[in-house]
């Protein structure tokens, strides 16, 4: 295992300190719990906002922490999910009073661990609201899983619930919409490579120089099936025909088009598969009508990428268009 | 024969020790068929449980395992945390105020303990969790008539409990996202259960 | 090679599909040549600025077009400088009468084929200007080499100039400008790993487990030497010290510091060196007034990180923190 | 006996075809101390090149040879495109309108090239480049009495001054910043260049 850290354990406070180094004039870095919270928080009357989850997803969620998306995240250690502690804490220390929205990706572990901030955090008389993502269209959802992943669509609920609470909507009103956006997004990814735990030192899964892997998450976890490689074209087949079918998405539909990378895949790849993407998209009538491109929820170093699809309305892409202002992701602002 | 607050710091720390050894085998059995963290998660936090034990005054065995219960929760994340913490939890109150805790307490702890795991999890049996390891070794417990003999036949039955996840197809947890293709590994969760059992029975059983 | 490609040969022509799929509303992609050109070029009474380079390093130069930084970008064949033809059309687009610039990396390749352009847009009475970046320590600049690479502080120069052209600095301010980046930028590089061009299929070179290539460019070239990889802060250790020793900084010093990541290194990585550099420089009594992290001047799938220092004065920051607005590097705008 | 259009589009046909033979080798020799794109520039050039030459009637030898250096120039990069492209656009002036063309004038063009590619790259003999086949190959070519084996004796000279850059430390182009480690491989500019004056013997050693 060859990685840019020091020690395996210490990654996620080093990386931790060297946000807090770049980032300290707009968000407050606390170790214990850890926490990253923009630097203005609590605003008054405005819905705070957090998420959390393990870390080795960067920029998911502190680079997302700032003006028109999260008010706060909590970054486990790599890949585990934090601790409620961690999450109270947040709660606290963004609710201007008029309520916290978590948005959690539904994991076993992410969903247990929110439960327990939830409860706290009612505790002290701050009304939590909580969203959860589960977009992954390569888990089945029934009773024999844990339900679908929590994927790209977070990244799109985050920034356009963000813009609706930096617009002051209700906690309601955030939380309904955040919902909707996730109730109208799927997503699917595939891996040309596993990564590494800084933890494990080991590779999640081993390929063959010829294989990819297709259907996982963003923990390393193994697919649904594995095949041979093939071009761009077949991959971008291979996640959107699920992701098609599943909402269903229809002729007409005003979609984002996200193509994620997952850390180690290069930006020129990503473009490749884009223009596939909107192949496929233009097959089936589909009007791109917004787009982002590049790493935005990964996994360590893993090469490979997913697509997230999400069916538009006039309210999310007023709200995906608005002013953001994070380390991460960036306009108007 | 009973069991002491002693007895409990000494089980705490045979679990811990068997944790730090045993890290390597269960990040390699959740990188099969999970995340590759359960190894490295329940090491940091039985060492923060410890930690805390070592840092004040347990009145009673009910109380060092309320504080193992609350560093787990705060030190572990990841579904292991919120489980093993409530299972402390719920075994802490259930023995609280306690001094001389018997077969029939200790079992009946460890009841509490598995229903606040299946309350918080919602996993059944066969679901191929730490659940498959806890149920078989409660119910050995409870059906002891003594505390030594109990212990050892709960370690053995959770360890058949471990055992049988190999052939289970995952339905809760990050292992059931790849359905058919969770057969054939062994549960990292039932497998610290069963670590939790062993020192039980190496610590307690006298 | 297990790359999310349709074909070696293709790549270029398909990420400009998807480049121009993608953003076809603020830019215009055309193929032959192969351009990346403003939507409103040319911008009347504003100097355009251009660059170019071979296709791999994504997002440069591509994604940095548009307000506030780029007019064009020429991309060439993967690690392969363009060709005259390319940047005399993309001159003569993007002169809005007031000349236009060339950066210009210092290869042998980019150099003589910029130097053919230059040479066409002399003959049709647009004048241009060329910075030459050669930013890279790693290399020795002495009669016995080519002289030294140009890297991270393209990046920094195109920026920059991009500000001073929108706020209509003249053609020679401009360029003066640049050339002033460029004399008080230095930056270093090391790989953890090769990459691998499409064309060829094979590894750029060969890295044992527990090895690491110090003092590489931005084409997969060896570096000047390889030693046992070590932990963060001794990798920020190596890039750093011929940094500073360079220029050299000095105590008081007000930099800019930019930890770019060569392509297949994730972002969390990248914050545990900065924590490293952050640190490095407090012990040598330097300002960090602004800082970069991210992957913005790549080399395919290459995992690995590069430094770079610019000695700030006011005007570099004013455009520095003036509005851009490219699918790259965005904001204010 | 004296070279005609025709006899140049035969030469830059087998070139076309060494370099798309050489493309894998061309490649590996510029990975090594290079960024591994020499043999798919020099073949992407070529066959534009011959796409260029077939696609209109050329006027004479020095009117081919123009349009081979515009198709590099507008098509390869990198450093071999223009180093090339200068080449090929000297040759051509030098014989323009030249419909006979003898052994003098020919290697007089050679001259010509060299010179303009020595122009452009600024490199010195033994810098380790193309330049240290295109000398000895020339030279050869001056010093010849007659066409033929003149020809087989530059493509000779040439491959010696191929191989002489083995043990050659790089002071030009991409390879110079390797410095020492650039020791011990063979220059893939030398190499083409090598197997243009092996076409040329090819072709027009009558
Ligand atoms: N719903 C659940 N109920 C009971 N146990 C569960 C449940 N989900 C997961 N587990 C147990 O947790 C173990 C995984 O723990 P760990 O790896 O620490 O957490 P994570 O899955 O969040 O990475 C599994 O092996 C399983 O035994
Ligand atoms: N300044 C120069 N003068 C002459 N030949 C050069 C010079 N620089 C590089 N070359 C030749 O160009 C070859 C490399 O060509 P190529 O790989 O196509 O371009 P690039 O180096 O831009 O990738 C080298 O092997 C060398 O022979
Ligand atoms: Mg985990
Ligand atoms: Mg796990
Ligand atoms: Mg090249
Ligand atoms: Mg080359």
């Amino acid at each position: 295992m060859k990685k840019l850290i020091n020690t395996p354990d210490g990654v996620v406070q080093d990386e931790l300190h060297g946000f807090q180094a770049a980032h300290g004039d707009r968000v407050r870095v606390s170790f214990d719990p850890a926490m990253i919270v923009r630097i203005d928080a609590p605003v008054k009357g405005k819905v705070g906002i957090i998420s959390g989850g393990g870390s080795g997803h960067e920029p998911m969620h502190g680079g997302f922490v700032g003006p028109g998306m999260l008010d706060a995240a909590c970054p486990g250690e790599v890949f585990t999910s934090p601790t409620p502690d961690q999450m109270a804490e947040a709660t606290k220390a963004v609710d201007g009073g008029a309520g916290v929205i978590h948005v959690v990706k539904n994991y076993t572990g992410d969903v247990m661990n929110f439960d327990m901030a939830a409860e706290l955090g009612k505790g002290e008389g701050i009304e939590v609201e909580t969203i959860l993502t589960n977009d992954d269209v390569a888990v089945e959802d029934s009773l024999y899983t844990a339900g679908r992943r929590g994927v790209g669509v977070t990244v799109l609920v985050e920034k356009i619930c963000g813009g609706a609470a930096e617009d002051r909507r209700s906690l309601q009103q955030v939380a309904e919409l955040g919902r909707r956006v996730n109730a109208n997004g799927r997503s699917m990814g595939m891996a040309l490579t596993p990564c590494i735990t800084p933890a494990s030192g080991n590779p999640s899964f081993e390929l063959a120089d010829d294989e990819v892997e297709i259907g996982i998450g963003i923990h390393g976890e193994p697919g649904r099936f594995r095949e041979k490689v093939g071009p761009a074209s077949q991959v971008a087949e291979r996640l959107m025909t699920p992701i098609l079918e599943d909402l269903p998405f229809s002729s007409g539909d005003r979609v984002l088009a996200f193509v994620n990378g997952m850390g180690g895949t290069p930006l020129i790849e990503l473009y490749v598969v884009y223009a596939e993407v909107a192949k496929i998209a233009q097959q089936h009538g589909l009007r791109i009508e917004r787009n982002l491109i590049g790493s935005y929820i990964t996994s360590l170093e893993m090469q490979g990428c997913s697509i997230t699809l999400l069916k538009l309305d006039e309210e999310m892409t007023r709200y995906w268009d608005a002013p953001v202002n994070t380390p991460g992701l960036r306009w108007k602002a | 024969m009973s069991i002491s607050r002693d007895d409990v710091l000494r089980w705490m720390e045979l679990f811990a020790a068997a944790v730090a050894e045993h890290r390597a085998e269960l990040v390699a059995l959740d990188t099969a068929i999970g995340d590759g963290d359960h190894g490295t998660n329940m090491d940091r936090g039985m060492r923060k449980a410890l930690e805390r034990l070592g840092a004040s005054e347990q009145a009673d065995a009910g109380a060092a395992l309320k504080t193992v219960a609350m560093a787990l929760i705060s030190s572990v994340g990841g579904a292991a945390g919120p489980l093993y913490g409530t299972l402390f939890l719920q075994m802490g109150s259930a023995l609280a105020g306690n001094p001389e805790i018997e077969l029939a307490d200790y079992a009946q702890a460890w009841r509490k303990g598995l229903e606040g795991v299946q309350a918080r999890g919602k996993a059944q049996p066969g679901d191929k969790t730490m659940v498959d390891a806890l149920i078989p070794g409660v119910e050995a417990l409870e059906r002891a008539s003594d505390l030594s003999d109990g212990l050892r036949a709960a370690a053995q039955a959770a360890e058949t409990g471990m055992k049988a996840t190999i052939p289970l197809v995952a339905r809760k947890g990050r292992a059931s996202y790849l359905g058919e293709r969770s057969r054939d590994h062994q549960d990292p969760g039932a497998t610290s259960t069963y670590y939790l059992f062993e020192a039980a029975a190496a610590a307690l059983a006298g």
